[in-house]
Order: C-alpha cells, then structure tokens, then sequence
C-alpha cells in the first residue's frame, strides 16, 4: 500500500473557504496559531466568516487580522480579554461572540471530532453561563446539554507533517489544534517541516492522516510566530 | 463455495476501492480482498484497534507481537502509518473519515438493513466495532456468500435476525452475484462467471430487479 | 521543582483492590493486556469484581484466567466472541455481560476520563441495541444517551514508563489503556522498561503523568506476551 | 499592597503546597505562587494550555517560542514534563487529577461563592477555564488583595457580580489574612504582620468568625 500526497499551494488550499464558512482556528496565544493559513484568508478576503478559536490573539495578530478586515461576523471563543478590537466590536454588536469556558469549548469540538452530537456536564450549573442550555439527567444527577461543534473547515499549525497529513504539534502550540482537525469536513495544514511518509514514526503521530485533507508547507517563519516580548 | 468462486469474488470486490480512500475491511473474507489490490496501490487501510496503514501480514518470524489488526493478524506498518487509541479509532469512524466498509453478514434485507453481529439463542458475543461502521461509513457493502452453509439464502426481503444497522449497505458482493441497493430495491448487476440470473433468483429471498440486456460478468 | 516518584512493588499496588471493585483493563487481543498485574490479582484472589475490558480475551489468557479463579461477577465488554469459557457463563448466568458497540464503550470510558456525565450518540438508533436507552434531543435530532463509565482502578500496560508515570504505549498495544488510565480513581500501570523521569520527551508521551497513580516494573516478560501462533 | 505585604502573602499561600501535589496556578498573582516554593520542591504544576511539569520562566532569550503557560509566560520543561491537547488539560481538571488550585477574585462569599471573571458592562473577556478549575479541584484557594483599588471589601457576604463557581473556595490568601470558609462561615486563622484583627474585620464585608486565644501571624 502506498499513501496519497496531501500537499497543497497554499492559494488553492484557502480557495475552497466560501463566503459564510464556519472556519476553526489552531492556538493558544500564538503557538500553534496558523498565521500563514489565516494571512491568506486575509488576501482572498472571504466575508461573514464564523470563527472557531480558544481567544482571539492580541493586536496585529491572527484573529485581530479577520477582525480589522471585517471578515468575522461570529466569533465562538472561551477568552477575548487581550485583544481590545474584539472587545470593541463585540460592544457595538459588530460582530456577534459566543462565550464558552475553555475547556467546554475544547470538549464540545472534541466530541464532534467524535461523530457524537453532544455531552452532559455539570459544569456551569448554579451561574449565569447554565442560563439557556437542556438539563439532561444521567444516572439520577442533572447536567447541562453542551452540542458538538463542527465547523466547515479546521486550519491547523503543525510542526511536523508527512506528505499523507500525519501532524506532529510542539510543546504547547498543540493545545486546539488535533481536537480541530477531527471536527471540521475539511482540515487545512500548515506545516514547518515536510517531511517524506514513512519519516515520522507511527508512535509519535499526534494527528493521524485520515483527518487531514490538505497540508500546506511553509516556505518561512515569518516574525510573528516568534518569542512576543513585553 | 470453490476457491474459484471466493477469488473472482476478492478480485471483483476489491476494484470498489479507488485510489485515496479510507477503508476499513472487516474481520474474516473482508480482510483478504487486500490481497487482491495491485501492489502499492494508494489505500489507507484502518482497523478498530488503532491503526491507519495497514500493510500485508507480517512473515513468519517478523511478527511485531503490538501490532495486530482487529482480526489479530499480525500485520506490518506502511510508510505513513499511524497508531492512536480506540477513542480516536472509533472518531475516524463516526466522524465521516471512512469512505467505505466491507463487512460480511449473516443476513442483509431488500432495504439495506443488515444483520451480522447476533443469532439469538446461539451466537451472542457481542458486536464489537460492526454497528459503528456499519452505520457511519460512507459507503457499506457486504461481501458474503450467497447462501450460508445450509443453503439458506442470506439476501432477505427483512431480517429476522437482530440488526446490525438500518438501511446501510449500498452494494452486496457474493460469489454468485454483485448487486445494489436502489430506492427501487435490489438490483442485480453483474453475475459470475458460469452462474445463470436463474441461479441466483433462486438462492434469494428477495425481490430482485434483474437488468436489461446483457449482464456483465465477473 | 522535581516530580515524585511513583513506582510500587507489584504486590502492594494490586492490595489496595478491594473485594467487588470495578477494574478496567486495557488490551485488544494481546497487545496491551496487562498479564502481570491480572497474573498478581488472581493470586490474591480479590473477589465479586466487576471486569470493564474490550474482550475477554482467549482461553488461558488475561481476562479468562480471572474468569476461570471464580473472580468476576459482571464484565463490561464489546466482544467475548474468543473465550468459550466466557460465553459459557454468561449463558449459565454465573456472570453478568453487558455489552457496548466497541466505540461507545471507548467513548464512555473517554467521557468519564474528560470528567463529564455522558454523551448523545445516534450509534444503534433503530436496532435492539438502543432498548432502555433514555433519548435526548440535540438541535433538533434524537440521539440515545451513553453514561459515562468510570471504575474503581485501572490496570494499563505500558512499554515505557517513566518514573513519574508518564506512559509510552507501542503500536496496537495503545487501544484501550490511555482512556482507562484517565476514568478510573486509580490507575496502576505495568511497564516495559522504565526511565528516569526527563527520559521521555515531554511531545511523546501517550498519557501523562497525572493520570497515573502508580507504576510496577516488570521483572521479565512472559511468553503471553508473545506473538500468538495458531 | 506594599512589596513586602504581596510577598508575605505569596510566601504563606505557597505552604499550602504539599509535596506530589497536582496543582494549577490562576493567571497573575497566583502563578507567583511557585516563586515561593523551595527549589526541587515535589510538585507538577499543570496549565490550562496543555503542560504538566511547569520548570521556571524562561531566561531572556532562551525562550522556547511554542512554550508558555496559560498566562502567556515562556516558561520551561522539567524532568517529567508532558505536553497535551486542550481537551485532555481539561480532562486532568474535570476528572478530578488537579489537588489544587489557586485563583485570583473580583469577589468571594461567605459561603465560598467565587466571582472573577466578569464585571457586566466593564470587564466581558469571556471566562476562559477558570469555572472548570474552580469547580473540580480538590481545594480551591484565592488569593487577592483584601480590597480592591478603590478600597472596596473583596470578601463579601454575598457575590453581587456573576459567578464563576458556587461553593467552591475553602481558603483565602490576602495580604491582611487566611481565612477559611468553614460550614460555620468565613473563619479568620491567620493574620498578617502589622495587620489588626481590627484592619481586618473593616476591610471585610462578611461576618467573620475570629479565633479564639493568640491569632498566628504570617
């Protein structure tokens, strides 16, 4: 058996994202945020965007790059506290956010990874965040009803891939990005180092290839991806 | 059935996969049509247990005693192979990533329901991964003979067994016979080599729309 | 800061299971089965327990050498097609099967480890296997609700461990244990080889260490281990 | 709040650390915490972002740029690190792994309510995992300043700011005191250098049990 190969231009890649898509975004803070996948994007300027991501970057980065080109109409997010443009234009309804706590954001696009609908839990019983969401009991005890959360498409930052789309994440830059991957119908990554299939051992494989459609390698590291100094 | 009929029924299955896709084979005859794809033919092969990139049995000796398929056969990784735990497995199956399943069947009706995990009173092991794969695939066929070993037909017009899954299988390989589940029912549309359309109304226990004009034959 | 160590004498982990405990093992087929911990817990002879494993494994093996001592009481499964002995006794009455499809028995052990109640799935919906099942209503459709399944303590076999407990599981032998290792109160795994702690690149390890409550060395590896000639 | 009087309170939070402990430390004052802590002290230090086994900030310019900590602080690798998704950090806190948490407050009850993640029509961010941490460690400590910059109690009788959590808090760090949210109310055990129970009792807007005899100071 041989494996098909995955890579991708990187224009033909962001080419399939239509006006309207619901687009999942890699990172926590910058590592693992796939700036080059969103640069394009930027480029191609696909309006009325959904955006899928654990926080909304700072300034002049990733996100606040959608934001300041008015691409974004939703954003779903647990925390958008250091990127004041979201803020701002989530205050004069601008663009519409939806809060979930991170981990049930990291939970709820995992369980679509899963192909199950949703999940109970108690977290956020008893506070505001309960306000709205189906009590479902199980075994006796009442939980809170959380629905998967697919999205059209996932972009993805990864260290390593092979030609198949086998993914290897670094240190702390892995966070959202194998729970996207699985939860989109079309998985975009971007990769720092490509490598033959058959160089990343079976073992180490963070993302398996079944759920990468296309990788896209970096010709560079542009500045952003490095250390932010304060 | 002759080792003839099984191998013309390998070789027929195993062109229903196309270069790129993710298949999982079920245990038993699904398992060997692999050995009827051409040699580094592009196919990502998954098995519940953990692996996408299987590659062919390991040789006597060179068994790597972790690496099994969900049959147990001791199987050899591929360049671009990937393990992962039976969570993720099962994610690459209910999430859509599988473009077709073969798997066998006990029996399987006019609708597509099929029946392969449980005969009441007599095998009830347990279902084990069929009713994921059965029901999420993109595309199910079933690879099975005909008849079973009493000469009872296994394409029914209902199941009488438990189901594995409902309406789920599109296109069923026999050693007799390839036929398709239609809105408009079953649907014969290739026949074996040395069969007659006679033969194989009579091992089915179903309606069977027969084709106009000539039939392939394989 | 420095990491604890956590390796136990074989006998004094497997001691803290008590008579009618709930024990996960991991293992599908051989691979992964922890023979050596089972091996300890039929020589002490805790009794009434309730066994949470893919299968029950094949005659004179694992699951069935618990089976065989009169120790378990119910079994949790997918699959028990490969141990006559199972099917005899379940058919006899003198153990309880309940059985789960082999992914939702994975997802409701991965649910329990995520710390959430259950899930919604549409897996078995129209067949006998959603009978007794609660539905819940998720964006419109119907799926049937899967509890979450925790146990007591849960016995994993590693290949390496490191001396913290962080695991490293090899090729198919990983199936099961990374999720039981994470749903049960205890976790006690058996390993291979084990390292000092900082052996193991922190981007390589299956399950961290967290999860695991103590690590058993093993002194040789016994022919069960082996490949399985038929 | 004085150098000394955050340095006292950082010094006596980090004593509620007990070696092989699992602990995550909340961004900002809390994560100074591990500052305090002896060098080689036996604790895993876990963060929402996906590390346990947290080591030392980074020295200038020996920063990992895929390394930080929930907060956004290049921090280090130790021995015994490992590295996850975001889905299995929040696995290790929900599931029960975490022994510790320390979290900053906008406001804490009486009853341990904790408020700290929004301030309607001022401070919307979104809640990030701070309800999670809140919710499902084993104890929940706060630490603070006794009063915010304007002078207003933080400990109050009542949350009047949306919670994060009900119930959840069991002590709390503050440069004037350790107070403990007992099922008899908040119970004043400790008291800073130069701090009257009296500073105390008037910076707190919630009955507050004093101790009786000779109060430690810390």
């Amino acid at each position: 058996m041989a494996m098909i190969d995955k890579t991708t231009a990187m224009r033909d890649a962001i080419a399939r994202i239509p006006d309207g898509a619901s687009v999942m975004l890699g990172g926590f803070g910058v590592p693992g945020t796939p700036f080059c996948l969103i640069e394009e994007l930027v480029r191609q300027g696909q309006k009325g965007l959904t955006i899928i991501k654990n926080d909304a970057n700072e300034t002049g980065m990733g996100v606040d790059w959608l934001l300041e080109s008015g691409q974004v109409s939703k954003l779903v997010t647990s925390h958008i506290g250091l990127n004041p443009r979201a803020v701002k234009m989530m205050n004069a309804g601008e663009i519409e956010v939806e809060f979930a706590p991170q981990g049930i954001l990291a939970e709820r696009i995992r369980v679509a990874g899963a192909g199950v609908m949703g999940f109970v839990t108690d977290i956020g019983i008893g506070t505001d965040m309960a306000k709205g969401k189906v009590e479902v009991s199980v075994d006796g005890n009442v939980g809170l009803l959380e629905p998967a959360l697919r999205a059209d498409f996932a972009l993805v930052h990864a260290s390593k891939s092979d030609t198949f789309g086998n993914l290897v994440f670094s240190a702390t830059a892995r966070n959202f990005n194998p729970l996207i991957a699985m939860a989109a119908d079309f998985t975009i990554a971007e990769t720092e180092t490509l490598l033959p299939a058959g160089e990343i051992l079976p073992d180490e494989v963070h993302t398996p290839a079944p759920f990468v459609d296309q990788v896209v390698v970096m010709s560079s590291l542009p500045e952003v991806y490095g250390v932010v100094k304060r | 059935m002759s080792l003839n009929a099984k191998n013309r029924m390998l070789h027929r299955a195993a062109k229903e996969i196309a270069p790129g896709m993710i298949v999982n084979l079920g245990i038993g005859l699904p398992t060997r049509v692999a050995n009827f794809l051409p040699k580094d033919f592009p196919v990502c092969l998954h098995s519940e247990n953990g692996i996408a990139g299987i590659g062919p049995v390991a040789e006597d000796g060179a068994e790597d005693r972790n690496l099994i398929d969900a049959g147990g056969a001791y199987v050899t990784p591929v360049n671009g192979t990937s393990y992962f735990d039976s969570a993720v497995s099962f994610a690459i199956v209910r999430s859509g990533r599988l473009d077709l399943t073969m798997l066998g069947a006990f029996q399987v009706s006019a609708v597509g329901d099929l029946a392969n995990w449980m005969i009441p009173g007599f095998f009830t092991p347990g279902a084990g991964g069929a009713i994921e794969l059965a029901q999420k695939a993109h595309e199910v066929a079933v690879i099975t003979t005909h008849t079973d070993k009493k000469g009872r037909p296994k394409i029914v017009q209902e199941c009488s067994l438990p189901l594995t899954a409902k309406r789920c299988v599109s296109r069923i390989f026999t050693d007799l016979a390839v036929i398709d589940v239609t809105k408009e029912g079953l649907q014969l549309i290739e026949i074996a080599e040395g069969v007659t359309v006679e033969d194989i109304v009579k091992a089915t226990d179903a309606d069977l729309n027969l084709p106009v004009g000539e039939i392939p034959v394989f």
